[in-house]
């Protein structure tokens, strides 16, 4: 039996298979190891950091909806001092590609982060997570205007030799003028989507659900939203793309990669199926080989022509 | 931690409170602790899409069964209850810190409504020859009280108070009436209870009732364990879903997840009205 | 038993109860009338007309997705006079208010469509539906831009006295902007939110199931951005709303006016379960009643506070 | 036109094909024609969200009951699977035209694959004591056609010939050959068979094999009646989801529906290769 190829180069960023897990689904890493050893997987992303630590938003902070469910989180995270300190190390021994997710409400934030992440270390990337409120632009996300969404890359840029990886919003008129701008700036992959913005109310209380009012929604509800960002974004800018949004098992896997992902990341899956994102890369592995395909890279964008 | 287990008894308690009883078969019972709770896929499909976290209320480790108690009250128990015998069930578990359990001493019970649900295992777990047991149980009436277990307790021979709200049983009041009674009593050395200070105690409820008891309890210097409820997506403390507050020694407020940290934290150290 | 008060003013136009059928979704409102008689409902809105016919998109124009389902019928219809001809006659005869949806590529085409609807039948209201590509403007939607959704709106506005209700499309990154741009150009009423623009890959062909590559999202997986989207335009705009997406159940219809909807509309809901939108006309019902309102519009945006 | 159905019999004929036979007893039965269809909710949850449309394969007035045959192919007809007799079904139905039921003449029924399963109910309907009906019926191989009612037919004692694509039962090829050779036959006055001029046809299949043989019976000036399949989505004529393209009389292009506005057709108008 011929063996399948599945590595994945992704700019400067080496993965043994194509599958990740998605940041604020995977803790740092060390949750889901009772199941299987991450070292399987093609990476992990962590937590979203921030410079200082965060208690994130009051509880409720989950709602169920049909297929998906919205998280009111408010990167909640030990800030970035402590991750260096604590998680940082070890995360050296997790044996995969480790990707850190920053957030910031500030240029500087995003410039202090990039510049205190080091470069020698287990840390294969940095996702620029460009969903968060900019403060220093009235509130409207970092990432649902082009220009800021440029900006912030560009500083990120700056302060680290680190493969930059901008995640961008899919609450936006326009997806690819977002990442033409994130290209634009500097930014060495795509990755999309983050959390599409809704909300729900309970009928006890008549009050909304999360104590926060609105939240993100993920799972396999917005997979058809997240498939067409990636479609379109893969057709316009050059740029590798790690594709996510309800990915739930490999026939949703290669959904993404032949709409033009070159990875694909496991975000909400991992609460219903712990197991999801192993069982990802042996049902990709195992549809090369029935398929006849030498690499996993040869399905990338097949969906156009 | 990911298991498909047996259904060996999947059947109503009582229609009207909607209470189930559910026997699982595997190795959850092998390891399993009082307090810890399984977290259940309830559906085969995208919807209901995620699990639900349900205590665990039963563990017999010669078997290698688990029993739980669960009440209908909105889509994901409902799917729970077409589940047939002899089918398996996916489950994560087990799950959680679970119930410190006493070797000796006098341990006082709190329950709300359905919170006796994991005090049953942890019921089970003591040995009532070296740890004195007391179960106040709080609830509607006596047909809730009844549905969820009354007959189970009266057969461990168990020494129990129960309030009513409606007075259908036992006091007509709320369950923080008969723990004020009773821990003045503890407190009167003329009482055969002797002194309080040998008192601990454990309490499951809704989140205002734990909060009364641990209040009550930390007037009179009695250490409680609350189990917590939070609603849950992962269930094993990937998400932050599910956080509760905690204030710290050095006076910090911190989260702590009640899957992974909790659901059975330290009563006095949980911030209960906390707005952040 | 007290009688609880169903009936419901939007602006101009009054409805026995808030629920509504949605345009795409009840065809000329005769596809139905077995199942119930469609006098029950508060009203109904027919499929969207063009001033020519159109022959719509090849097939497929189905794809179904988690709790969720896309569709690229391209606005097949038999043409405004057609409409007037065979349809209208027929729909006289109906016993609830009509919304006449009405969709084009320029301005020309609402203008027409306007001035040709009579306002003496038994027309209710006309629906804008800005969400098709604006030919004048370079293709991207009408209803994605806040000046061009004003415009649109204006023009119509002028040559019918009939209501009008701007229908928004949720592909925005910002709803409130188009919402208070529709109101300036004089909308009386904004039904939100049309389809999430989506794709699926097919497995089989690697090409995109859909014929014409994408397609509207709709149904309960839309439901939380739809809820989001009714509640943000409800705090921000002083105009009544109609709230659809993904409505299933009169527990989702509860949850549309608490956000802020003072009507609702069923839409993919019916293709499940053809009897919906009666059930939810007795659900809503049957919930003042058991909560204790007189009015079915004590319920609007009181989640708000 | 809605209404929950009992589950009389859902029993795989052969898990080697994934071919299922369903019978459910209730209005529906009272008003089938054959050709029609029914669209079944597979699920009781959001997911999988749209009903699937399934050929009516038989009609039994007397006891109430349909029969639909259906294959699994994906998650629709896998959860269809699951459901337990004495269980109810909630359908839409008797949905769509139905063929033509002719009274006299000759009339040649081609299948392809599971097109079979509507021609059942079809051949049910005709007297064939009036009618003279041929039947050609192309598949994979053998196994597949026992799996999909090969048995039916013998019982019924019907003049059939098979085509299969390994050979593996009868004639090794595509119906087409079949059809070309009979038609070959009927035209050829010294065969038994005799005129041509008395024969129609209908037609069941994929698309591909419907196109194949309206072309090859409009060239012989045979009538042709084809059952077309589309995705669907209300089943009712309502979201216009799931059309075909017709050319009418005046030579203009028309969109029907396949569920209302058929799913049969006159093979001759059907517009095959329409990219609109
Ligand atoms: C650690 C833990 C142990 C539990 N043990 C038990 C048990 O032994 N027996 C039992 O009957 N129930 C138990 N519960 C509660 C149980 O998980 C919820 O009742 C269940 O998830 C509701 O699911 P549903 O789909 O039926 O209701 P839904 O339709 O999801 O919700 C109905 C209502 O229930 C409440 N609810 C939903 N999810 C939760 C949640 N995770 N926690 C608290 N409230 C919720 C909400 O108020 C909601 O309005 C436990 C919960 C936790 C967190
Ligand atoms: C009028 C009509 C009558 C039918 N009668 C029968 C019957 O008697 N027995 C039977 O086994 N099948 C019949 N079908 C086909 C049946 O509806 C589909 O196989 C079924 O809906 C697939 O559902 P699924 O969820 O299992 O597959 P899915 O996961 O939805 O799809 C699997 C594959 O099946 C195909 N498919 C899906 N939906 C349809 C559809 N509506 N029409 C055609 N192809 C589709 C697609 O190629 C898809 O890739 C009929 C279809 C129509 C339109
Ligand atoms: C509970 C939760 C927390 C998340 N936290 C973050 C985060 O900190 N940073 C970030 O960039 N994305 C975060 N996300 C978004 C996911 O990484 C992912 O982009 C999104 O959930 C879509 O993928 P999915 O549907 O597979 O989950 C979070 C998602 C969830 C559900
Ligand atoms: C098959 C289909 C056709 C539709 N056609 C139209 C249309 O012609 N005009 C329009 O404004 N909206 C159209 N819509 C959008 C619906 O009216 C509605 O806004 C949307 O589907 C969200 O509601 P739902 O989730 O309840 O279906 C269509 C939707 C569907 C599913
Ligand atoms: S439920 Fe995810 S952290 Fe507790
Ligand atoms: S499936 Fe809706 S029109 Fe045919």
């Amino acid at each position: 039996m011929k063996k399948v190829d599945l590595t994945t180069q992704l700019a400067g960023v080496k993965l043994k298979n194509p599958v990740i897990t998605s940041s604020g689904t995977y803790g740092f890493g060390e949750e889901y190891a009772p199941f299987y050893d991450p070292a399987l997987l093609g990476g992990i992303t962590v937590k979203g950091i921030t410079p200082l630590p965060r208690l994130g938003n009051p509880v409720p902070r989950i709602a169920e909806t049909p297929s998906g469910m919205l998280n009111s989180v408010g990167l909640e995270n030990p800030g970035l001092e402590e991750f260096l300190r604590t998680y940082l190390p070890r995360l050296e021994k997790i044996g995969t590609a480790v990707i850190v997710n920053i957030s910031g409400f500030s240029l500087e934030d995003y410039a202090l982060m990039a510049s205190s992440l080091p470069e020698n270390s287990c840390i294969s990337a940095l996702e620029v997570n460009i969903s968060c409120p900019n403060i220093q632009h009235g509130g409207m996300a970092f990432g649902t205007d082009p220009r800021s969404a440029e900006e912030v890359i560009k500083v990120t840029r700056k302060h680290t030799r680190l493969p930059l990886i901008a995640k961008l919003s899919p609450n936006v008129t326009d997806i690819v003028e977002i990442a033409k701008a994130v290209s634009g700036g500097g930014a060495d992959i795509i990755s999309l989507i983050n959390t599409l913005l809704g909300m729900r109310i309970d009928l006890k209380t008549r009050k909304p659900v999360l104590a926060n009012t609105m939240g993100g929604l993920s799972g396999p509800a917005v997979l058809p939203v997240a498939l067409r960002m990636v479609y379109q974004v893969y057709k316009a800018v050059d740029l590798p793309i790690i594709g996510m949004g309800g990915i739930s098992n490999w026939q949703d896997a290669v959904e993404f990669m032949l709409a033009g992902a070159s990875a694909v990341s496991i975000g909400t899956a991992n609460f219903v199926d712990p197991l999801a994102p192993l069982e990802i890369v042996n049902g990709l592995e195992e549809y090369c080989r029935r398929e006849g395909y030498d690499s996993i890279q040869e399905l990338v964008g097949l969906a156009h022509s | 931690m990911i298991k498909n287990e047996k259904v060996i008894e999947n059947r109503v308690l009582d229609p009207g409170a909607g209470i189930f009883k559910l026997v699982l078969r595997g190795q959850t019972a092998k390891t399993a602790r009082p307090g810890q709770f399984v977290h259940l896929k309830v559906s085969s499909t995208m919807d209901p899409f995620l699990r639900r976290p349900i205590s665990i209320a039963g563990i017999n480790r010669q078997l290698g069964e688990i029993t739980l108690f669960y009440r209908v009250v909105g889509r994901g128990t409902s799917e729970l209850t077409r589940v047939k015998e002899n089918q398996t069930l996916n489950l994560i578990g087990p799950l959680g810190n679970g119930f410190t359990v006493p070797r000796q001493g006098k341990l006082l019970l709190l329950a709300g409504g359905i919170g006796i649900f994991p005090l049953f295992s942890l019921i089970e777990a003591l040995d009532t020859s070296k740890v004195k047991v007391k179960l106040l149980w709080g609830a509607e009436n006596r047909q809730f009280l009844e549905a969820a277990g009354l007959k189970t307790l009266l057969e461990k021979n168990l020494d129990y108070e129960v309030s009513t709200l409606d007075g259908s049983m036992g006091h007509k009041g709320l369950i923080t009436d008969l723990l004020e009674y009773y821990l003045q009593a503890f407190n009167n050395p003329s009482e055969k209870e002797s002194s309080i200070l040998a008192w601990s105690a454990a309490a499951c409820g809704p989140k205002a009732m734990l909060q009364a008891v641990t209040t009550i309890c930390r007037q009179e210097g009695l250490p409680i364990e609350v189990s917590l409820e939070e609603r849950m997506a992962c269930g094993v403390g990937a998400c932050l879903g599910c956080v509760c507050t905690v204030r710290e020694a050095s006076g910090s407020l911190v989260r702590k997840r009640v899957c992974k940290d909790g659901p059975v934290f330290d009563g006095g150290e949980v911030v209960w009205d906390e707005e952040s």
